[in-house]
């Protein structure tokens, strides 16, 4: 939906051939360079530093692109199994003309016409949450963007956490579980798994990654020298957070804001 | 009642609750299935998730639900979600295993009538309607139906047809889901005060179980066709100590629904 | 959308001439009795032992039906500014010879048909909520139904709420926030008002009072002393609340389920 | 840099969050449009409710959120939603007063450009996109706009319209505005870092007030036609003291947007 710098990474390592998305971009920052330089024929002929992942090598990245609600739109057609989803964006703009899967609908009331969108349904869509228990009921909270559509939507479903917790934990606040285990395939308990984004009361986007990225991605080379030191060389995600550093970790945690509680009742 | 005796009613929620041994997700309608489905829970399906239309998933009631809207279904369910997510994912999103309804008249290929007896426009009875049934019954992978069985509720034509079950027979049923695209195969199972009937490869249901004490000729006369019986007739087991006590004790100990 | 007891009382009292909705009854118990009167022409043709607002002086009572997700989808389309909702219910159904307004339309994907339903903009939506702030930012734990999509498709909202909460309440937990401010014209501060039903964690369902509403419904004269007795001799709610006496509130009060507490983080 | 003394681009930021006054409900943008509401929300508009795309109703941000989805911006907010209502419900629903966008490229009938520079399938320059810019243009009842000023992004033609402005001039886009049923009525404010515009009755803009030191010949050199002004030219009031401590303590003490 916002390809920012984990797509950008992945983009540089050759794993994708195509984007369906709504907004690109380093948030707050500026611009991706990996996806610019297969997006953007003048630089997209530069052969990269580097062997097979270099981006010279890669084909052009195919771009399929929406507005943000088009994307809740779609996502939300994939979770309802409904053919298409009826939003009122796109009048007099030319992304229709970019993209001839968005179409008009005319409604059935005689008043007019609206825009469509089609459904969506990933392979695979992978959700970061705060907890889970081990049947994979998820709880979310702060921002929940499209996370719950795009889910549902899912032919599978993976779970990161920052903690496992037990299934009392869950179902004291059922309100707050947006994925049930039922649409889950795996649940992975990965503390820090979002860096260098945030998790709501756990920890703050790590700025300086976003700042130091900015010349890391214009460079293909320090791109992919970058790729080998913190992925392609390093043994899993917890090697990651290791090689972070306990400190950084640390200066990332936000002070605490408790929620307060509620009572549900015991009915019995 | 002594705990070997036991009510029509009884003996219709208890093998109807049987019915739900193996399944996995269930979406719990209004009244009698109500207390099926949470008698199963307790019983031969531990696992089973209830659904409801009013927004849970996975509830736990304490109690039997006074309604399907009862507080006890949300305290230590596992989710709570707003309708419109309960029936675009959960329901259309095709996640349902069994859609468990009730009905006031079904005909021989498992239509259901809950809306009007009589006239749309000028009803002799009005029902309740839908509710969630007419999408239930399209979106569930298999859809259980729980009745009292009489001669105005097993009908050679229902008077509206609220939900839709295997339309004019099988043939006309499975072309039309698979045009649709609906996620259900229909209607598997009818569970009465009388007996149990499952569908014909015709889309007919057939008498399978006559419960303790019913005969043929009883069912006859109150089914308004002529009704098909499997060539050996079972007998339903009778209700179990357990499963009476559960009923009595713990689901119903006003008897609103099994005296 | 469901119409229960208050809708029955409301009807009986003359208050209603059309009803939109998906399912009626006396949710467990049984019909009500003041509507069946108002739909059903062999009752509806008999005149009520009571002056201007018996049933039998009343028109008949138009009826628009539709199934819950008919019905959730004309409050979301209310609530979007969408000339339609899309579901893939009514198919080979006799409801939409029932009501015209539930009508095909075509996918622009070129894959089949899916019925619309039309928006539903109400005047006024009357939510009934554990909490709310004096700005009318509306909390809600338990089932949440389809409350918010009919308070954003409506001209104008009421909240009543069991507990009037200070602003620090609500933003201590703004996932929990339902309805905003924005949109409420009005806070009712009404313990025990959405008696006889429950709020969650607050009280019971007074299953007596539907219990015994049964015998009423049945009978016009008995209703319309019910009315009376209970609503036209009364000063208001409060004293409804204060007539139903402090012992059957009590009795409804349920145990203690709390939520337990999240931690949303101060970032600053 | 003394307090007297001001960047440019700290010009801008004051100017755009003084546009603000009085106005109720705002979609933040992306980018620069974010700090200016931060500022507008300490400043000229307290009560100002901020709306932020990816579900955040009455935000408090403690700090300047880094993005338009940091985690300041829900502590302490009135309401978190899906992003499927807050489009649905929110914007779509008319509840916006001011969307507040940024733009790469912008006309002079205020058509946005966040898309690409060059051909759509081969462009020099690969943008954002619209995020939710396309659905902000036509739901909010108001569009401000915040951006720098110059020849490549003031320009005669827009390679790519991403969002709707007033189309070719304010008779189409009142037509279209009114056929379609769109809740707003377009851009009404467009504030760079050397002047500030607003729109003549036709939907072209015109340049109302230039900041201090800027003339219109400069004006012209960074707008790709012949620009309007209004006839008599203000000048736009200094930032003060206080608003430049907010911007350099309190908001950007990095000084990311502002040096």
């Amino acid at each position: 939906m916002t390809p920012d710098l984990i797509y950008d990474q992945m983009i540089a390592a050759g794993c994708a051939r195509k984007l369906i998305f709504s907004w690109l971009g380093n948030p707050g920052v500026g611009g991706l360079g990996a996806i610019r330089r297969r997006i953007e024929p003048a630089t997209s002929d530069v052969p990269g530093p580097d062997g097979a992942v270099a981006a010279g090598r890669l084909a052009r990245l195919e771009v399929e692109e929406y507005s943000h609600f088009g994307m809740v739109g779609r996502y939300t057609a994939g979770a309802a199994k409904l053919p298409f989803y009826p939003i009122r964006s796109y009048f007099e703009t030319d992304l229709p003309k970019a993209n001839p899967l968005i179409r008009e609908v005319q409604s059935p009331y005689g008043d007019g016409v609206v825009y469509a969108v089609p459904p969506l349904r990933p392979d695979v869509t992978i959700v970061h949450a705060q907890r889970a228990d081990a049947a994979g009921n998820t709880q979310i909270w702060g921002l929940l963007g499209c996370q719950k559509e795009a889910a549902f939507a899912a032919e599978r479903v993976i779970v990161v956490v920052e903690e496992l917790v037990d299934e009392a934990v869950i179902r004291a606040d059922p309100n707050r579980t947006i994925i049930p285990g039922l649409i889950v395939d795996a649940v992975v308990v990965e503390p820090f798994g979002a860096h260098p984004s945030y998790v709501q009361g756990a920890y703050d986007r790590d700025n300086a990654f976003y700042l130091d990225w900015d010349a890391i991605t214009r460079d293909e080379a320090a791109l992919q020298a970058w790729l080998r030191e913190w992925v392609f060389d390093l043994d899993g995600r917890a090697a990651y957070v290791e090689k972070l550093g306990a400190e950084r970790l640390a200066g990332l945690r936000p002070g605490s804001a408790p929620s307060g509680e509620v009572d549900y009742g015991s009915y019995s | 009642m002594s705990a070997s005796a036991f009510s029509k009613n009884e003996m219709m929620i208890v093998a109807a609750a049987r019915e739900l041994a193996g399944q996995r997700v269930c979406f719990v309608g209004v009244g009698l299935p109500n207390i099926a489905v949470n008698l199963a829970k307790r019983t031969v399906a531990p696992d089973l998730e209830l659904v409801y239309e009013a927004g849970v998933f996975g509830a736990r009631p304490a109690r039997l639900p006074l309604s399907i809207g009862d507080p006890t279904i949300v305290t230590g369910a596992t989710a709570v979600t707003s309708m419109y997510e309960l029936f675009s994912f959960y329901l259309q999103g095709g996640l349902i295993d069994v859609g468990f309804l009730g009905a006031a008249q079904i005909d021989r290929f498992g239509n259901i009538n809950t809306t009007v007896i009589g006239e749309y426009d000028s009803p002799k009875t009005r029902l309740p309607g839908s509710g969630g049934a007419c999408e239930i019954a399209i979106n569930a992978r298999q859809v259980f139906v729980i009745m009292r069985q009489s001669a105005r509720s097993f009908v050679d034509r229902i008077d509206f047809r609220t939900s839709a079950g295997n339309l004019g027979g099988a043939e006309q049923s499975e072309r039309i889901r698979r045009e649709q695209g609906w996620l259900g195969r229909g209607p598997s199972v009818v569970v009465t005060d009388l007996a149990i009937w499952h569908f014909d490869d015709d889309g007919e249901m057939r008498v399978d179980s006559l419960h303790p004490g019913v005969t043929i000729d009883d069912v006859r006369a109150t089914v308004g066709w002529e009704p098909r019986a499997a060539p050996v007739l079972a007998t339903t087991p009778v209700p179990s100590a357990e499963e009476l006590r559960l009923i009595r004790e713990e689901l119903d100990p006003g008897g609103a629904y099994t005296s």
